[in-house]
Order: structure tokens, then C-alpha cells, then sequence
């Protein structure tokens, strides 16, 4: 039981390690993540270093040759990450887009459709985004309402869209739709890539209580698609989409937000008449429960990390994740807050400890347990995947998608 | 056994909730959380100062209506079930409490009038920075009848006319008024988690300055006003954490997914049990905070911390949880949920947090035990 | 808003406790409820005190003079009981049987049979127990398997019944059996009460792992009964069940076990480096929590007498008690074994602090958060009772009960 | 990385279990804890020593088979799926990993090889009352080579040969071997909340006392020798913890209530869920303390203490759900929930409780950062 690379990842890190130094600076170690940031200056920097990392063989180490990539391992994929995440590398706006989308292209489209996209995606010169969710969908991802109907070689697709990531800022996106609302709501789908810039496409973000605008509202009014931008057959549009999300686990990344250790040097300068919080017994619990659950995570990503390098496919314990760090980011936000007592409620980066961190982790947790899969649809998803316990009763299976109960 | 409001009090209480429902809806909430520039609504405050809602436990002969104190955490209820985005718990809560408290019939002649028809805002002034006041973290000091210092976080400290102000004079703490027009006296307006409510950072240089109370009196004052607030303000949160239970209930009865109402899942109808169980526990605890602070019964103290936890826990769960039940939408700046996340965290932080209020019940406990 | 009897209630409140101080001793203030404990002695004691009180006019208040009540109203009930809390009074084994049994028959059975049982039973001279629950049935009370057969003018019964309160010493029962398996699981039921001397009835007491046995099985081999003993029509039971659990809330006790005073005082003796564990921030933190639950839901019982006081019939908010109670008892007696730290383990009435209460609380916790309803049929209560969320859905409703999925 | 069991300790782990299930069902479990003369049971204890576990990190110099750290990780993992009522962590993780910790070659040649044959039963004898064993507890004290004191609770000290006993020599803390033959030493079986594993309360007058390490190390020994059994308890727990999940995702499944399996049921499954995700984390945790021990790490009071922290919970958490899952079934003694539920707080306490556990990890924490 070690963390030792094997030679051949030994020797990949030094690989990664040298070239990350050639090409970017080293990262000051008491920065906290930033949680939401996607202005333009960042855009540019973004594509730079993504062209860079795909001229030097480090975007989608996993992809072959044959489409740019270096034909790597999963685990040089995470070792790089590793590597990668101890520089000042700009955000990566490219993930779902590389991570879903593409590979979805790749699958299901035909040659000149791949030549022409894949190399300018890995390269970071287009973005593509993900249009799946809809108003009435949330965790109910297939229930798509967006309608494509077939007029001649083309197709006519009205509807909206939401939570969309990344959309404002996308070139190309692979969209979800009805094609036979008379079939039951997992048939009946048919998935199309398409040109964001099309006319009758119209994206609005969405403001979020944190402040930021990390989703958006997609708006389709007659926007016309040829066939040849369909993925996979008509009305198989379910299965396309399964491809699809296969990937999506994957992204999950790690810690962000305000950590442990943030609100120990917190508690390190908050006085009380019998020294400083960190004296508290209540606050030192609480610590302590919150390194177990953080550390857990990290051995947690270490043994998937050892599947990975065994060449096995990881287990069930990365569904973990997220479900533990969202609720924990709230719960220790709160706790600062409480901790500065009356003065917790500014929140001004000037005035309040950390930049005011704890007080933007409390305003963004809600979102983060609710985005990308909710507390409640992550447990399912624990309890029906990983312990193999039934899913709910479904009402929905065998009716036409038209005749479903929606409440309207 | 007459453990609830009387009849003439659920009157009132309903009369309340006519008006706020007609006056207070969430676009006036909003009309303060998106105008930096506002601190209040000003129509509001008027409207409830016409109703004499700011002197409804002040006595006649000053100028309220002298209803009572129960008739006050009935108008607080239904306060905190709108969010009102008024500066009411800092003038009556805190300012008018600790006049009726300390105040000698002079200050109560000059100032409960002024409260009561609405002409003055108040506030009160004791945190220097981060942690819980306590007799050291008071930098403040008062000599010779001028204050100097700094108090930060002050709540409403950017609209009021007056301030009660937690300082040192001859090395003893006392509370004091300050009159904000005062040269001395410099405001500014700060950044917070609930854009509905002003707060300010007010630094004070040489401004006038007259005791409330007697001297060295100030902290054990502030204390026991704190214990008056936070009744009242257990009262607003059980309000916002009934509504924030009724928001969630009303959408997840709306919202489908795989073709039932989201209500029908278990998971969800756990939660919003969760919810009513602390709401209930809230609430008995409040009443009893009322009918300690209504009888100015020794257990007061106690009562008061009671309520105060229980309120601020059942107001933070039901906020958080009610965003979690809209799930996307829940955390959208257009839908109303987030105004009660803030406030929430608003209220349990005004009169000091629950890690304060816990200390106090235990150490009321420690000595009645030891009895 | 105070605490304060009307002037009716202050008389009759007079009236009980001076009854109880010619009658009763004295409660030591620091007397911790005992939680399980039946035996020969304290019943003989149980059934005299029982019938003193009938005699005194202090037994079942609320019911009506032609049945030996003094015709009182609940909140005098309440006052009683109160009262007679603050004595040294036996346990209660006929809450069941007077609160719930005999109220079935007083409104089911002939007058014959009111006339014979109804006395003896009011004044403790005969115990009614209540047989509802099967094995196979749990939380699913209707879910009875219990066979009786028409034979002539009598009923042949077979089956078994659980968790069976008070069984061992009951000289009767009313006990719900399936009469028509062809129909749904709510219909097809009857109800009849019975001599449980009767021949082919057998207890058995069933051994929980807090040492005790407050519940048995119940077995019923070709146990004969009259048609006269039917209470309610022929497949017609559930609906008598229902005026049967209809007085069940009412039964709901005040708390019993370890509470925070118990734990306040240990903690008060509990020896750390710095001083006693009563100084210790999360000990107080976790003391406050427990200290608001605990009052607060004593002034729910107030609010609740208040409804009876002014004749309304109480809120919802009764529905919380055993949720809240039964689950703090157990984290507060684990909150204690484990301040004892090494020597919490032990669990020995001479050497562990308070006589071991805080261990027998954790053995018997489990069982509290089980009985008379889980934790989580408590919630769906709440939820679907109180808060008028819909039920789940049910696969079990409109089919023949021999034919609802049960995995045998 | 390499962050899991290898290849050949996956291989002993699974004859551990194959063996363990058939001679430790839960009927040799019911033995002892029927039967309060049985303080463990001898044919499993015999069985055990027969397949040289109880040497398993023993060098082989010493007697021990000499397989490594983790190898006895991974057979306490399998001793706590079953609840095995043996003195094994007494004997081995106690005991022998004091004498190999602190022992001259002397104490290791005497008394390893005993431990290893399974001739010799030891036990760590530190409390002696009520809360945590800190330096001013121990009453202990041992003058001229002599014991005099009294130990309570000594688990298995009912049972065992030899005892390392927590005591004061001239005014500082040490560490005594005591033969608890001797004439000098009282032992009265106590009843405890798990009678599957024997405790006693230990009563010295003029005992032989043989000092084990340095004198006044005593109390950093002890501590020293904790967190190494905090490890290999920690795999104990995750085996139970990981059990009692089985045991109620099999019931949960084969159970029906209004015609469902109440797998089927929401509340049910994010039970077993929140189960999982926290035996998961105690999992994590435990193998970090388990490469911490076994490389003999710096990070090992601080891994330990985590490994402990989260397995302790996890095993509390998952053993009491079980329980619920189970339903009535769930707390009759028929039923073999309770085992779990009871052994769950034996090894939470064993070693001292989660208090003691947080406040050394965080204090471990404040050095860190501090640094």
C-alpha cells in the first residue's frame, strides 16, 4: 500500500512536470480556488494554453493518434491533471465540450463531419456545449420537450433548453430532442450537433443567487438542421445520449470553495475572552470531522487513481464525491460566518476575512448541490448503481412521452 | 393552560398579514435588494408607523399603543413571513427595548415618541470585528461625554437618526446615545449578505455621547437587551421559516418529475418533515420566550436563548432546504428563495450567533442546576 | 399567553392532587423513569392503584357515567395525569386496553357484552390487549394474515400476531383477522374480541436485546370463537381498526429515559485536564440542542392542552413527540457512554454512573425508534397527515390480498 | 499509486474470510455472549493462533510469521466482519505492538514468541474511572519494582497471562509489564454493553512490575501504542461497518410493506447510501493509517487518529441503521443486529473515545499548519 508512481508514471510526471515549467508558472500554494470566473481576457488565455497543451501532446492524453491525441492512459491523463493543477493555468472552458460532446461526434458522425471539427475542439479554437436539460426535465433528464420536426432533408427544431454550461461562450453544441412524442419518453429522442451561431438560436444566461452566470437558457425558434447533423438514428437518441453522459462522471473535478484548513486559520485569529476559537472544543470537533471527510475524498480519488493504474476500471466509490463536498462547503461556510458572529454578515473583500471566501462558498453551495445532480439523485444513483437496490416506482415507462403526467 | 395567542392577538395577527401580503410583496424586497443605493423601503416603514406597528409595545403615555409585547412578536411573525426589508427590529427590537429597560422617564419622553410615530430610526452599536463582543473586544471609549471609536458590523447604522453605543468610560463599559447627525460621527455603507438590510461601519471621532444606564452597567445592559431581541427576532424567524416551508410544499406539489409530483417522493416528504418538526419546536420555544419577556420572568435569560436557538436553527434549515426542494430554480436570483437564505443568516447573526446564545443557555442552566 | 389553569381547571386541579396525597406518595425528584418493568409484584400494586382511582372517580375521566367515567373532559384528563406523575403511583398496563380495546367495544360489541366487560376492565380487574400486528405485516398494519373461518355460528381462527404489548398477563383481546382473502388488503378483514385463556392461544414473550420483553407473539390454533364476539360487520375491520388506532395518538407518552439534566450532572463529574466535561464547548453546544428539543417539545404538549383546555381538538403538532425523543435518547446516550470514554463500556448498576441508565438508554433506544411506529412511518405521517403531501404510491391497493406481491 | 491491498494480501484476506465463516458463525458469537463464564471462545482463539494470525507482524526471529502491517490489517478487517469474541486486539495490536515498540530484545524474545504461539493472552491496562485516561488519572503507582493500584475496565483482563499496565514511578508516568498470576493482582469480571469480549476490573497490591521503555514515557508510549491499535481497530470497524450495510441491504430486499420490497422506499435507500458513503470514507482513512503504520510515517498519529475518527462513526452510524433497516425484527436478541450495535461501541471505546481521537488529530493538525 503505497503512493508511488510506477517507473513508466515516474517517468511520465517528470515528462509532464518539465514541460508544465517550460510553459507556465508555478502556483502560489495559499490561493483558494475561485468558483465562478469566464470573462474574456480569461477566454483568451484559455485557448492559448489549450493550443499549447494539444501542440505538445498534453490535451486528451487519452485520445489516438489518429485525432491529435497521444494515444495515452487514463492515468497519464491523471497524472497530468495532477501536475497541472500545482501551476497558474488559466480555467478550462473545453471539458464537457472534449470530455461529452466530441467523443459523442466522433462516435456518430459521419468522416467529413469529424475532420472538420475534432482537430479545432482539441486545440481549444472552438468550444462546444451540451444541450440537454430542459424547464420541465431538472432531474428527469429525459424528459425532453424541444421539438425537431422533419421538413424534406432538413429539420425544424423549436423549444428551450437550460442550465446550460459554457453556452454563451460556444461555437458548437450537441442537442437533445423529441422526434415521436406517441412513443414512451426514453424512445422518441433523436440527438443533432449544431452551430450555435445559426439564426434562431439564442442564449440568455441565468443570474445566480452566488451572483455569477455559470448556466445559461438556450432558445430554439426554427432553427433549421440538415440530417446529415444527426447523431445516431432517429428516435435513438436516448442511446446517443447514454454515450454522452458515460463521460460525464469522469469530470467530476475536486475540492473547490473553502476548505478545512482555510477555516483553522480563520478560527487561528477570531479572539475570545479564553483565547481564539481554535481553543473551542465544539469548533475542534467539527474540524476534525471535516478533515476525515475531505482526506476520505482525497485516499477515495487515490484508490480510484489505483484501478486507473492497474489498468481496471474504477469502482463505485468516485460517486462519492460530490454529494459529501457540497453539503460540507455549506456546512463550513456557515460555521465562518457564525465564527465572525455579527460581523459575519458582511460581505465585502476588503473587510471580511479570506477575501470574504466563506461568505461567497455560502451563497454558491446551494447551486453545487443541485447542479449536475441533486443530493437526493446522487443517493439514488448510490443506492440503484453502486448497492443495486431497486429504482423507484416509474409511472412514466410504457405511456406515450404526450400522455406522461407533467401537471400541466 | 392558555399557551398560545388570545383571540384578540390572532386578530391582530391576521390583520398584520392582510396588510404586509397587499404592502410587502417580494417586488418591494427586491426593490431594496437591487438598489444599493436603498437601505429600506421607505413607503413600508411609513405604512407600518401609520399602523403603529413601532409603538405597539411602547406605553400610551409615550406615545405607542401600549398593546403589549405579545401583540409585538405577532407583528414580528408576520414580519419575518414577508422578509421586510424595514429597519424595525433595530428601532423597536433593540432601540426602544433598551430605552424601556435603562432609560430614565427623561430618555423615555424624548426618544419613544420619536420611535413610536416612525420620525426617528435607531440602531445599536457593539461589534468592533470578527467573533462575539465581549468586555475586551470593546475598543470604544467615551470621555469627558465624547465617543471615539469604531463599530462594525452596524445594522441600519446607514439610516438611523440614532444609536445606542457599547464603549468604555473610565475603563468600565456603558451604553450610550449618540445622535448620528453629530459632526463626530462618519458612516459608511457596507457590502453584506442581505442586500435587503443596511449596515454600515460607524467611526466615531469626539461625538457627543449620553449614558444610558448606570456606568460600568453597559455590557450586563446590552446582554439583557440582546435577551428582549432576541424573542422578537425568534418571532420574525419562525415566521420566514413557516413561509420558506410553505414555498417548498407548494412546489414540490407543482413539480413533476418522472411523471409525479416531486411531493410524492420520499426523500422530499422526509425533508419537509424535517422542516415542520423544527418549525413546531421553533415555535414552542418562541412562545415561551414571549410569555418570559411579556411576565418579565426570571427566566427570561434562559427562555430567551431558547428561542433564539431554535429559531435561528429551524429558519437556516428551512432556507437551505426549501432552495434544495426547487432544485435549479431554486438557486436563481429570480426566484424568491435566496432572500430567505439571507435573511436567515441576517437574523441569526444580529444579536450574535448561536454559538453565543448556547453558551448563555448553558450557563443558565449550570446555575439553575446547581441550585 | 401563559401557563396559568381557568378557574374550572384550577378547582378540579386542587381537587386531583389533594385525592392523590390521601392516596399516593410522593415522587423522589431525582427518580429517572424506569423503562421496562412488569413484574408479578408491581402488577398486583398496578391493578389496586387502578382500582382506587375508578373508585375515586379519577380513572378514564372522560368517559361517561353509565360506563363508571365521571363524565370529565380531556383537559381535566390531562390535569390528572400530571398530577399524578409528580407521585410514587405503579406503572400503567391497562393504558392499551382502556384507551384503545375497550373503547372498540363499548362501540362495537352487544350490550350483553358492554355490560360484562367494560366494568371489571375500568376498574383493573381484567387487562385487554390489542392484536393487530403479524410478522409479515410490520409497518403495513392491514397487512393481516391471520385466517378465521366461518364454521356455523362460530369463527375458527389461525394465525399469528407480534409485537403484542402486555399479552402475558391480558385476560382478553380484540384481535383483527382476514375473513376474505379474495378481496383487496383493506377489505376482507373482521374484527372480534376474545378470551386469551381460550383454548389454541399461545404467548410467547419475545426477548429484545435490551434484556427485556414488553412485546410477545401471539400463535392462535383452531382458537374457536362466537359470531356475538364480531366487532363491526363482517369484512368490515379496518374500519373498526380505525376507531380503534384513532386512540392511539392519545397514548403517547411524556419522556422517558436519560435527559439532558442526567447528562448535565454526569458531565458535571467527568474529570478532564482542564476541568470537569461541563466546560467543554461541544459538550455545551450539543447540551443546548438537546435542552431546546426536549423543551420544546414540552411546550407543545401545552400547546396542545391548551386546544383541549379551550374544548378544540388538538393541532398536528402533537405528531412530533416520539420522532424527536426517541432518536435524541439515543444520541444522548451515546454522547454520555462516550464521555465515560474506556469505562463507558461498562454497564453495571454499581459501578456505572447514574446505575447504568445511560446505558440501558442506548440498548433500549433502538427499539423506541422502532415501536409504535419507525421513524421513518412517522415522517410519512407528518408528511401526508399533517402537511397533506401524497402517498406513495401503492402497488397493493386494488389487487385480491392473496395476490399482492409479498416475495413468498 | 498503489493505494490497496496487493494482489497476494487481496489473497489472504479472502482465506481469512472463508476460515472465519466457517468456524466463527454467529452461533460461536452467541456462546460467549450467553454464557457469562465464557470470557472468548477457545477454539476459535486456538484455531486462530493455529493459523499464526496472532504473529502475523511478528518478525519470525520473534516467532511470527513475519508478513507485514498491512497483512494484519487486512485479517482485522475480516475479525470485525464476523465480531470474533477472542482477546486478539488485546493480544496483538495492544500488546504485541507495545512490546515491539518500546521492548528490549530481551522483552521481545521473552514474550513475542508467546503471543505468537498463542501460549501467552496479554492485555493493556490504562483507565481507572470514568473519562479520558490523561496524566493526571493515573493512581497507579509502582515503588522498589512494586504495583499498587487499581485498573478498570482492562478488557480481557478476565482472561489474559501478562498485562502492560499504565503507572507512576517516583512522581512520572511508565510503562509496566505485571504476570497477572501473581499473587499481588485481584481480577473481578465486570458486565459490560458487549458481553461478547470479557472486561475486568484489575486490583494491584505490591504487584512485580517490570518497566517497559524509558522512565516517564509511560504516557507518550501509551499514546504512542494507540495509534498503532487505532489502525488496525479502525479495519475492525470498517469490516463490521461494512457487514452491517450487507445485512441491511439483504433484509431491505427480501422485505415487504404495502406489496413493495422496502428497498424500494426512498428513505430506505439514502439510508444505505449515506451507510456507504460513510464506510467509503472510513475505508480511505483506515488504509491511510494503515500505509502511515506500516512505512512508520511521521503522519502516523495524525493518520491514525483520522482512521479512527471516521471508523468509528461509520461502524456507530451503519450498526444502528442496520438495526432500523431490520425494523421490530431489528432489536430482538434473535436477531444478530445487536452483536454489531454492541460491538460498535466496544471498539469505539477500547482505545478511548472520539473525543480524545478529534482533539489529538487536531491538535496534530495545529502543528501542521502551524509549521
Amino acid at each position: 500500500m503505497d503512493f508511488n508512481d510506477s517507473s513508466d508514471e515516474a517517468a511520465y510526471r517528470e515528462k509532464a512536470r518539465a514541460w508544465l515549467s517550460a510553459n507556465a508558472k508555478k502556483k502560489r500554494s495559499d490561493a483558494s480556488e475561485a468558483m465562478e470566473s469566464e470573462d474574456n481576457a480569461s477566454m483568451k488565455a484559455s485557448k492559448a494554453w489549450q493550443a499549447k497543451k494539444a501542440a505538445g501532446g498534453f490535451a486528451q492524453i487519452t485520445w489516438p493518434k489518429e485525432w491529435g491525441g497521444p494515444g495515452g492512459t487514463p492515468i497519464q491523463q491523471v497524472i497530468f491533471n495532477q501536475e497541472e493543477a500545482n501551476f497558474d493555468v488559466p480555467p478550462n472552458p473545453f471539458q464537457i465540450g472534449l470530455g461529452m460532446c466530441v467523443p459523442t461526434v466522433m462516435t456518430f458522425a459521419d468522416d467529413a463531419t469529424k475532420q472538420r471539427y475534432v482537430g479545432p475542439a482539441l486545440r481549444g479554437e472552438e468550444i462546444w456545449c451540451q444541450l440537454f436539460s430542459e424547464p420541465a426535465g431538472g432531474s428527469d433528464v429525459a424528459a425532453v420537450r424541444t421539438k425537431a420536426v422533419r421538413e424534406g432533408d432538413d429539420w425544424i427544431i423549436n423549444g428551450q433548453k437550460v442550465w446550460t454550461t459554457g453556452a454563451q461562450f460556444s461555437d458548437f453544441g450537441i442537442v437533445l430532442v423529441r422526434t415521436d412524442p406517441d412513443l414512451p419518453k426514453h424512445k422518441g429522442m433523436t440527438m443533432f450537433w449544431l452551430d450555435m451561431k445559426a439564426p434562431g438560436v439564442e442564449v440568455k444566461p441565468i443570474h445566480q443567487m452566488s451572483g455569477g452566470s455559470s448556466f445559461n437558457e438556450v432558445y430554439f425558434t426554427d432553427v433549421r438542421l440538415k440530417d446529415s447533423q444527426r447523431l445516431g438514428a432517429v428516435n435513438d437518441g436516448w442511446k446517443t445520449a447514454l454515450v454522452t453522459l458515460m463521460n460525464e462522471r469522469l469530470a467530476v473535478g475536486g475540492s473547490t470553495g473553502t476548505q478545512y484548513g482555510h477555516i483553522l486559520e480563520l478560527a487561528r485569529g477570531v479572539k475570545t475572552e479564553g483565547g481564539t476559537m481554535l481553543k473551542d472544543g465544539g469548533f475542534r470537533e467539527k474540524l476534525a470531522d471535516w478533515y476525515v471527510q475531505t482526506e476520505g475524498l482525497k485516499f477515495t480519488r487515490f484508490r480510484t487513481m489505483t484501478a486507473l493504474s492497474k489498468g481496471q476500471t474504477p469502482g463505485p466509490e468516485s460517486s462519492i464525491g460530490k454529494v459529501i463536498a457540497a453539503t460540507q462547503m455549506q456546512d463550513l461556510a456557515n460555521a465562518a460566518v457564525e465564527m465572525e458572529d455579527q460581523y459575519g454578515i458582511l460581505n465585502d473583500e476588503e473587510l471580511s476575512p479570506l477575501k470574504a471566501a466563506f461568505q461567497s462558498s455560502l451563497l454558491f453551495a446551494p447551486g453545487l448541490r443541485i447542479a449536475g445532480g441533486t443530493d437526493e439523485i446522487l443517493k439514488n444513483i448510490i443506492a440503484e448503481r453502486v448497492l443495486g437496490l431497486p429504482g423507484d416506482i416509474r409511472v412514466d415507462k410504457d405511456v406515450a412521452f404526450k400522455d406522461a403526467p407533467t401537471g400541466r | 393552560m392558555n399557551f398560545d395567542y388570545s383571540d384578540d392577538q390572532k386578530f391582530l395577527k391576521g390583520e398584520a398579514r392582510k396588510f404586509l401580503e397587499a404592502r410587502c410583496p417580494a417586488s418591494v424586497v427586491r426593490g431594496v435588494l437591487n438598489d444599493d443605493a436603498k437601505s429600506y423601503d421607505a413607503d413600508l416603514w411609513k405604512a407600518v408607523a401609520e399602523m403603529g406597528w413601532l409603538g405597539a409595545a411602547i406605553p400610551e403615555q409615550f406615545g405607542g399603543l401600549g398593546l403589549g409585547k405579545i401583540e409585538l412578536c405577532a407583528i414580528a411573525e408576520e414580519l419575518g413571513r414577508v422578509v421586510a426589508p424595514i429597519p424595525f427590529a433595530s428601532t423597536v427590537y433593540f432601540m426602544a427595548e433598551a430605552v424601556m429597560l435603562a432609560g430614565t422617564d427623561q430618555h423615555k419622553g424624548f426618544v419613544l415618541p420619536k420611535i413610536a410615530s416612525g420620525e426617528w430610526i435607531g440602531c445599536f452599536a457593539t461589534s468592533e470585528g470578527p467573533g462575539a463582543v465581549t468586555p475586551s473586544s470593546i475598543k470604544a471609549v467615551v470621555k469627558d461625554g465624547k465617543l471615539t471609536g469604531t463599530k462594525i458590523p452596524v445594522t441600519d447604522g446607514d439610516c438611523a437618526n440614532i444609536a445606542v453605543v457599547l464603549a468604555n468610560e473610565n475603563g468600565k463599559p456603558g451604553l450610550y446615545f449618540v445622535n448620528l447627525g453629530d459632526a463626530g460621527v462618519q458612516r459608511e455603507t457596507l457590502k453584506t449578505l442581505d442586500p435587503t438590510r443596511g449596515v454600515a461601519k460607524l467611526t466615531f471621532k469626539d461625538a457627543g455621547a449620553w449614558r444610558l444606564g448606570g456606568e460600568g452597567d453597559g455590557f450586563a445592559l446590552m446582554e439583557q437587551v440582546f435577551d428582549r431581541a432576541a424573542v422578537y427576532l425568534a418571532f420574525e424567524q419562525v415566521g420566514g421559516a413557516d413561509r420558506s416551508l410553505e414555498m417548498a410544499k407548494a412546489y414540490a406539489l407543482e413539480r413533476y418529475a418522472f411523471g409525479r409530483v416531486i411531493a410524492s417522493y420520499q426523500a422530499i416528504k422526509h425533508k419537509l418533515a424535517d422542516m415542520y418538526v423544527k418549525n413546531e419546536l421553533a415555535r414552542s420555544n418562541a412562545y415561551y420566550g414571549g410569555w418570559a419577556l411579556a411576565t418579565d420572568a426570571a427566566e427570561l435569560p434562559l427562555a430567551a436563548s431558547a428561542a433564539r436557538v431554535a429559531a435561528s436553527d429551524a429558519f437556516w434549515f428551512a432556507s437551505k432546504e426549501n432552495i434544495q426542494t426547487h432544485g435549479g430554480m431554486g438557486f436563481t436570483w429570480e426566484v424568491d428563495c435566496h432572500l430567505y437564505y439571507r435573511r436567515a443568516k441576517q437574523l441569526g447573526l444580529v444579536a450574535g450567533g448561536a454559538k453565543v446564545w448556547k453558551e448563555r443557555l448553558v450557563s443558565q442552566l449550570e446555575r439553575r442546576n446547581a441550585a
